[in-house]
């Protein structure tokens, strides 16, 4: 437990130094605590003794914070949660070493601002306090504002704002849900708790009607950062305005809050309200992968074309979760990991030119494998990650997400009755091709094809930067880089892991998609007896 | 549906087999090894040598793995996708990085390993240009490539299967696009790996739905399942399954709806077409269909579709064939149509016919596409066969000229040729087909053939024969020549006397140069590996020995393809007993056959001769002729055109849907963001402006706010308050 | 249903003040006067309606009517009349209605402080700042007074608040009834208490008790140390020695001779809240010290603006401060 | 014509018995004059209240107070007289004293206001707002 909150300290402290400290010191520093944080986290995962049984290790309580509020510090990883912890701390150290020069004003508040966000992520993972991970959850919030509204692009106001406010109306909604959780239980037990298991536990015991809205509202909150069709119209302004360790971050660790939160609270505390809700949602995931992919499509703007691709990455996930069968909630699970490593790969690529030419405008800027060989080996590598090629780490999820889906009405022997299905499949799975279609057109644009290169001066005004990457930057994506093929041939051990989880969240859905079907089944035969009976009257009129 | 039991052999677990896992194992190694060149920046060849010596190595492997086979089996390595909820058949996901070997298996490893390490040898000097990082990168393309083929073929599972499926794309994918800064290049991968996905998803699809209803993706257990009868719980009609694997098989291997492709492809450099785009990888196809063939019964009309789509693909790409300026676009047509006779072959059954067909064609095109490449290299990037003349009686070309001439005969399925008894097995089983429309697609493959030896030979004739004449290509610079000219435009009809004028001053200042050991002794070799792939034919015609391809394909799960068929027609006869039994235009099968193919042969090579060799005017003459008729003016113009299918394809989906595309973004843009979001934003700053002037700094605004606001709360303590009273 | 009646007649009284308000036309706003006291009046009938009135108590409710019918009008000329003087005097007029009130209420004490203290202190001062910083009528513009104090501010927002205020207000008067039982436990404990008061007023206890018997000499006090003892029928009982004896007797004191009301007033003030008092002390105290300071301030600051004008008018554009204003 | 001067007459009885002070004090009041008169004084509230967000003149804003003052005066002096205790009126003459401690001070700053603006309007000191 004391490694945990290490790591979480780790990085606040690193904040605090870094606010005392000079500006070039700072970064030093910075690196020093993520690392720090890092470590910590990795002693502990290897400690860890729950990767097999889908429970929250350590499980005592913590102590309490607010004491009438229930409310305590209680931490502690299931696999799911350790993964993507691991997954932040792992990023966050390649984020500050990416940042060393595209950061050049207000360096100390840059990385202290950074170290809060990355410490704040890490604690939403880490909680096992429904408050707690609130305030992870909205704190990250903060500095992601200040990193999008100082250091970010000519737009960045505009987007900073708007990614505040849209996702923090969001989570008003989830906090709403969870409070009225927390309410139940009080009303049932007579005590204040948070604690995530119990409030659970409390709410698979409310009636239908409730879950339904408990459901509704904790999507909203969630699917606003995930984000869902059509709640994502922030993230593209955001990624695009925002600095590229701020993009990485965004990308690979906040919207993973989204998702993880409908795996940790939207749907195992609702088991009724997401059988219901479950078509909408898959629904909505579908037309956001078809929807974000053609839009990438026609983008001319590298950042933006990666956020909307993140959209459509993430509808596959939500699919593979709402498939409600262990094959596509551990495609989703593990989507989120690696979604995390190849996009944020892909938005450090990204920076890299972009810090050398100051543009991301594809139409502007092509043909780099000429001057940038490297750095265009990385990029080919992470953008077919990120399509999804076999072998790498972006297949296994996409896979089993489709999977799951599309077996999802093999009921009976599974022991996971569905309702999705092949149908929902076969549209998803356009977005393989779309998917296929949009990135190597930016890989045709911006990597291969004649050199182009912006006319203005600027060209290489960094002038501590060379050509193609320097030892710095390939520093940066090579554990990105080994990451992602290392996933996509050893994936068995996280997969593994990741079963007890995806079995322990699905644990209320046999039955009540059972229970679904046979009260769809029972209309079906109603309406049937009822259109018997109009045409009845009807025949005997005629005759 | 199909409840019948198929007998297919039972695969023995064998891990001390693992070895053979070396076979995939050190192409990966020699790719890991052109990455380390490239990043040492070392200018040799030793991309080259890493990459020949571990194909040689692993052609080494498998050949020791035919040695040792007795039988197939199942190979585990190790665990790479799986997981289980719980003990049922449906409660697991299973995907390990195993391999499942059995005579298919071999059969296909053998030339591809053989032919990748030829062709990379060959590659080693034609590449040699290129030394640096793109010889690296393009020795870490074959690598790949290899690698992928290999898990294509060998993978114990559909998982595994699809691996080396997008692997092998993702290795086409490079290699079309090798000379990056080529715009058309880069088009033409682009389009390459796209018009792939459409077919992988295709077989994704298939492989979801194999494992909704057998539960598991190995191949023994799948083959299993199939003999235990399939257990439909999906609410698709599992006959299904056979159509979405077939998509795969067209996207990969080039056949009807997604063709188009594959002569783009054409764009990478020679051996890469010859490897990649010839020989290996659009077999893989073939492959999918033979190594699934006990599902294609699942549904009575998928066979048919399967041979509807081989012998109209067949036709369809012989014709454009015909009118193809370019040699290598013609060498890639007739691809897409042999590819064709090896899906009609798959469709009407005969799976020994399709198989051998891939080895054969294998061999010569492979053979073709070097010669055309050996040309290319000498005449810098020249391929025009317009612009090239009489290379036989250039010295030093002479053994490029008579590979090519073997090549061609071979292409030409002239008789006693490899070529002629695979395609001859193809087309009996058709010809004979108790189906009455197998035996139309039958005719068609004869006409067809025709046509190919039509055009392979107006290829040799133009460019080995005649006087001698060439025009180096516009672009000295030695790479892959700019075809996109002649590929959108078809050429006019008179440029021949034209050019051949305009052509003689360049003449003067270039020379061609000979091609070297490395390529002359590749071409050698290739042209005897052609000849010697008709041995187990001729074994079996002239000696009346056994047919070792066709022992090869019986001992797996493909042979189950004579009674699918017959089962699936509900013919009551065997295939065997009916075709001793059938005749071709009243003659026994074999001989009828054997006179109607050398008929369509020989009447196109010699039609060819005349055109193309002796009186070449009247080739011009007639395409005037032709084109100067409003009634056959469109024969020419569509054949030149490509049947306008890309055209077609642009207008019905890339058009609707990149238009579509610019709707959304603006909609997203302006409506979903500007006018949704924006919108309910804009009502709090209504709000915040309707109540902007209480806040002005005037004293009495805060007063009315305060007010208010106590007014309103005390109504409402009062209203609850009041409650409380009554 | 009465809180109903009273919310309608609230609101058209509060529709009335509003016409009164708003810049109109004199025909408004005598309708508007016409509806404000038919309105009032309303809101008065719907309360004597509500509530039974004794025959004793009629002479008191009446008053009361009357007197609410001067102050409120009084009040609403205090904030409709566009001269501020006017404004003033018609505040006396509310001070002196409401001190009658207040004497109907039994509050003749505070009635008179109350008359004292405003209409002839505050309402001086306020009649002679009013003079002091009165406009010439050149500042007027020929109309009978300025623009700020013609033209009302918000009125509409202004008297929805007050018009919810006074809902409020009212549905309290209506939903508190009272029982009796309360009403006589107030009675006991006030004439408890009284009795108490008296008590502690040595004096005034000798002067009843000899009222009530001139033989009394003198009080004392009785067996359990108190000087006087409640009856229960509002009486007490003081023990006396008479004139022509020693020993102590006692003596009732009829409700009659209860202290009167600025006895008590005066009694609660010195027992009951000295603290308040002396606090009372110290404001005013601190007001009059503040009214010298703002007096001393007053002039300097006059001063400092005169100087800064001047110089702000050498340094030519930059008067922009005092063009700020908006009036 | 009794019937007519009834109420007149006991009203004029009533006031007199009132300025006797004596005895009534102690009686229960009528409910109906309690009513009325916490009635008055939330009016006598209320228009002070809109007295003081309309009017633009500072002294008549303070003025308005005063009214307010009046209206709190009045309920207290009412509420007293239901109890039948005093302390209500004390707290009233507490009120006088505020009252006049607020009066001194207030216009000494309208006069201090008044010097700096030349004019009585309330608008001119905005300076609270963000412009």
């Amino acid at each position: 437990m004391s490694l945990i909150w290490t790591s979480i300290l780790m990085p606040i402290i690193g904040a605090a130094l870094v606010a005392v400290s000079s500006s070039k010191l700072s970064r030093s520093i910075a690196l020093l605590a993520t690392l720090g944080s890092l470590a910590a986290l990795t002693l502990f995962a290897f400690e860890f003794p729950a990767w097999n049984n889908g429970q929250y290790h350590p499980l005592e309580a913590g102590p309490a914070w607010l004491d009438a509020a229930g409310i305590r510090l209680s931490v502690g990883f299931d696999t799911v949660s350790l993964l993507l912890a691991l997954l932040t701390a792992f990023l966050m150290p390649l984020c500050i070493l990416g940042s060393y020069t595209a950061v050049t004003e207000r360096v100390k508040e840059y990385y202290g601002w950074f170290l809060l966000l990355g410490a704040s992520i890490l604690l939403a993972f880490a909680a096992r306090d429904a408050i707690l991970f609130y305030v992870g959850y909205e704190f990250t919030l903060v500095p992601m504002t200040i990193l999008i509204a100082v250091y970010g692009g000519t737009e960045r106001r505009v987007a900073s704002i708007k990614m505040f406010l849209y996702t923090f109306l969001g989570s008003m909604f989830m906090l709403a849900a969870i409070i009225y959780v927390a309410w139940e239980n009080r009303v049932s037990t007579g005590a204040w708790t948070f604690d995530i298991d119990t409030l659970t536990a409390t709410a698979i015991r409310l009636p239908a009607s409730a879950q339904y809205w408990l459901f509704a509202s904790l999507m909203v909150g969630f699917a606003v950062k995930v984000p869902l069709f059509p709640l994502h119209t922030w993230l593209p302004l955001a990624h695009d305005q925002a600095p590229t360790a701020g993009s990485v971050i965004l990308a690979s660790a906040m919207l993973k809050l989204g998702t993880y939160g409908n795996y940790r609270f939207a749907l195992p505390m609702a088991p009724a309200g997401g059988t219901e809700l479950m078509v909408v949602v898959a629904v909505l995931s579908i037309i956001a992968i078809i929807y974000a992919s053609l839009i990438c499509w026609v983008q001319t703007d590298a950042k933006k074309l990666i956020a909307y691709s993140s959209v459509a990455h993430l509808g596959l996930c939500m699919l593979g979760l709402f498939a409600l069968n262990p094959v596509g909630a551990e495609g989703a699970v593990f989507y989120m990991v690696n979604h995390g490593l190849s996009t944020g790969a892909l938005f450090l690529c990204i920076g890299m030119f972009y810090e050398r030419y100051h543009t991301k405008d594809t139409d502007v800027l092509g043909g780099l494998a000429k001057k940038m060989p490297v750095w265009a080996s990385f990029m080919v590598l992470f953008t077919f990650a990120s399509i999804g090629l076999p072998g790498l780490n972006g297949f296994i999820g996409e896979f089993l997400c489709l999977g799951g889906t599309f077996i999802a009405e093999h009921d009976g022997q599974s022991g996971y009755p569905g309702v999705l299905g092949p149908r929902f499949a076969v549209v998803a799975g356009l977005g393989l091709i779309f998917a296929a279609m949009y990135l190597l057109i930016l890989l045709g644009k911006i990597v291969w094809g004649p050199l182009r290169e912006p006319h203005h001066d600027a060209g290489h005004a960094h002038a501590c930067l060379p050509t193609d990457l320097n030892a710095r930057e390939i520093l940066v994506l090579t554990p990105l880089a080994v990451a992602c093929i290392w996933l996509g041939v050893q994936p068995q051990p996280m997969l593994k892991a990741i079963e007890p989880c995806a079995t322990r969240m699905l644990a209320q859905y046999p039955d009540e998609v059972q229970r679904l079907k046979e009260r769809e089944a029972q209309m079906a035969s109603e309406a049937l007896d009822a259109t018997n009976l109009a045409q009845v009257p009807q025949q005997g009129g005629a005759r | 549906m199909s409840s019948a039991n198929f007998p297919i052999p039972q695969a023995v677990v064998a891990p001390e087999m693992a070895w053979v896992g070396l076979a995939l194992l050190l192409p990966l190694v020699s790719a890991v090894l052109c990455t380390i060149c490239a990043a040492a920046r070392l200018r040799g060849k030793w991309p080259a040598v890493f990459t020949v010596l571990a194909l040689a190595a692993s052609f080494v492997v498998v050949l020791r793995a035919y040695n040792a086979y007795s039988g197939p089996v199942q190979v585990p390595i190790f665990e790479w996708m799986s997981f289980a909820w719980g003990d049922g058949r449906f409660q697991q996901f299973t995907a390990p990085c195993a391999l499942y070997i059995d005579s298919l298996t071999l059969f296909w490893m053998l030339f591809v390993t053989g032919l990748g390490t030829l062709i990379a040898l060959y590659a080693s000097e034609y590449m040699e240009t290129e030394k640096g990082a793109g010889y690296a990168r393009f020795f870490f393309g074959i690598s790949i490539f290899l690698f992928a083929m290999s898990s294509l073929v060998m993978g114990d599972n559909l998982v595994m299967l699809y691996l080396g499926w997008e692997g092998v794309g993702l290795a086409s994918y490079l290699l079309i696009g090798f000379d990056y800064q080529r715009p058309s290049a880069v088009a033409a991968a682009k389009k390459a790996f796209i018009m792939n996905r459409i077919g992988d998803l295709g077989l994704a699809l298939g492989i979801f739905m194999l494992w909704a209803n057998y539960g598991t993706l190995q191949y023994s257990q799948l083959f299993q399942a199939m003999n235990a009868g399939g257990q439909t719980a999906v609410d698709w009609d599992v006959s299904l399954i056979p159509f979405l694997l077939m998509l795969g098989a067209f996207g990969k291997s080039a056949q009807f709806p997604l063709f188009t492709w594959l002569p783009d492809a054409m764009e990478g450099p020679t051996p890469v077409s010859a490897l990649i785009h010839a020989a290996t990888m659009v077999t893989a196809g073939v492959y999918l269909i033979a190594r699934l063939y006990p599902f294609f019964a699942l549904h009575p009309d998928a066979l048919a579709t399967v041979a509807w789509i081989g012998g109209g693909t067949a036709l369809l790409a012989a014709t454009i064939g015909m009118a193809q300026y370019d040699i290598k676009r013609v060498f890639a047509y007739s691809t897409i149509s042999q590819l064709g006779y090896m899906f009609l072959g798959l469709g009407v059954g005969t799976t020994y016919g399709a198989c051998y067909h891939t080895l054969t064609h294998a061999f010569f095109k492979a053979l073709l596409f070097l010669t055309a490449g050996a040309i290319m290299h000498g005449f810098a990037g020249q391929l025009d066969l317009r612009k090239l003349s009489g290379l036989r009686h250039i010295p030093g070309w002479r053994l490029v000229s008579w590979t090519m001439f073997i090549g061609c005969l071979w292409l030409a399925a002239f008789p006693y040729t490899a070529a002629f008894f695979s395609k001859d097995a193809i087309l009996l089983q058709a010809l004979t087909s108790a189906r009455w429309d197998f035996v139309f697609l039958g005719w068609l493959g004869l006409f067809t053939a025709a046509l190919t030896a039509y055009y392979t030979f107006r290829v040799w004739f133009r460019v080995c024969c005649g006087p001698v004449h060439f025009e180096p290509a516009a672009d000295a610079h030695h790479g892959d020549a700019p075809h996109g000219a002649h590929d959108a435009h078809g050429p006019h009809g008179h440029e021949n006397a034209h050019a051949s004028k305009a052509g003689h001053a360049a003449e003067h200042a270039f020379h061609p140069h000979a091609p070297k050991w490395a390529i002359s002794t590749v071409l050698a070799v290739l042209a005897i590996g052609t000849v010697a792939a008709g041995f187990p034919a001729y074994n079996e015609a002239f000696a009346h020995g056994t047919n070792w391809a066709q022992k090869m394909i019986a001992g797996s799960s493909a042979a189950a393809g004579a009674q699918i068929v017959e089962h699936a027609s509900h013919a009551a006869e065997t295939a065997d007993i009916h075709a001793a039994h059938a005749t071709v235009l009243g003659m026994e099968a074999h001989t009828g056959l054997l006179v109607v193919g050398a008929t369509a042969s020989l009447g196109g090579i010699l039609i060819a001769a005349y055109l193309h060799l002796f009186s070449r005017a009247s080739a011009d003459a007639l395409r005037r002729v032709l084109m100067g008729n409003w009634f056959t003016r469109w024969l020419p113009i569509c054949m030149e055109r490509k049947w306008f299918v890309d055209e077609i394809y642009h207008g019905l989906f890339r058009l609707p849907l990149w238009i579509g595309s610019q709707v959304l973004h603006f909609g997203d843009k302006h409506f979903l963001d500007g006018v949704l979001v924006d919108g309910i934003a804009r009502i709090p700053i209504a709000a915040g402006k309707l109540f902007r002037p209480l806040y002005g700094g005037a004293l009495q605004g805060y007063a009315v706010s305060m007010v208010a606001g106590v007014a309103l709360v005390l109504a409402w303590m009062t209203w609850v308050w009041l409650r409380g009273f009554e | 249903m009465v809180p109903t009646i009273f919310y309608a007649a609230s609101a058209a009284a509060a529709a009335a003040l509003l016409m009164l308000l708003l810049p109109a036309a004199r025909k408004v706003r005598t309708a508007g006067t016409v509806l404000g006291l038919a309105s009032l009046a309303w809101i008065l009938v719907t309360i004597v309606r509500a509530i039974p009135v004794t025959d004793s108590a009629l002479g008191n409710v009446g008053m009361t009517v009357l007197c609410a019918f001067i102050s409120v009008a009084a009040a609403v000329r205090v904030i409709t009349h566009h001269r501020p003087v006017y404004s003033a005097l018609y505040f006396v007029l509310v001070v002196i209605s409401g001190a009658a009130l207040f004497v109907l209420l039994s509050a003749e004490f505070v009635a008179f402080s109350l008359v004292i203290v405003y209409a002839g202190a505050i309402l001086i001062t306020y009649l002679f700042v009013l003079m002091l910083a009165q406009q010439s009528p050149s500042e007027t513009g020929g109309a009978d007074a300025v623009e700020y104090d013609r033209v009302a501010r918000e009125p509409a927002a202004a008297v929805t608040c007050g018009f919810v205020l006074l809902a409020v207000l009212g549905s309290v008067i209506f939903a508190s009834p009272r029982s009796a039982a309360d009403a006589s436990a107030d009675q006991v404990a006030a004439v408890e208490r009284a009795w108490a008061d008296l008590g502690r007023m040595p004096d005034a206890l000798l002067e009843r008790a000899r009222r009530t018997d001139p033989q009394v000499r003198m009080v004392v006090p009785r067996s359990n140390g108190a000087w006087i003892e409640t009856q229960r029928d509002f009486t007490a009982v003081v023990s006396v020695q008479r004139v022509d004896s020693d020993i102590a007797s006692d003596l009732v004191l009829s409700p009659a001779m209860l202290p009167e009301n600025t006895a008590r007033v005066g009694m609660a003030l010195v027992t009951r809240f000295p603290v308040s008092l002396e606090l009372a002390g110290v404001i005013l105290l601190m007001a009059m010290l503040g009214a010298v300071v703002l007096a001393r301030r007053q002039s300097e600051l006059a001063d400092d603006e005169r100087r800064a004008l001047a110089g702000l008018d050498r340094l030519a554009g930059s008067e922009a401060s005092p063009a700020r204003s908006r009036g | 014509m009794n019937a007519f001067l009834a109420p007149v007459s006991s009203a004029i009885a009533s006031v007199s018995t009132a300025l006797e002070g004596m005895g009534q004090a102690f009686s229960a009041a009528s409910e109906a004059q309690i009513a009325l008169s916490l009635a008055i004084s939330a009016l006598l509230f209320v228009i002070g209240l809109v007295g003081f967000m309309v009017r633009r003149n500072m002294i008549i804003m303070f003025l308005c107070t005063e009214l307010m003052f009046q209206g709190a005066a009045l309920a207290m002096i009412t509420v007293a007289r239901m109890h039948m205790d005093v302390s209500g009126q004390v707290f009233v003459i507490f009120i006088l004293t505020v009252a006049a401690a607020e009066a001194a001070l207030a216009l000494g700053l309208v006069v201090l206001l008044h010097r700096r603006r030349e004019t009585l309007s309330a608008e001119v000191w905005s300076d609270l707002g963000e412009a």
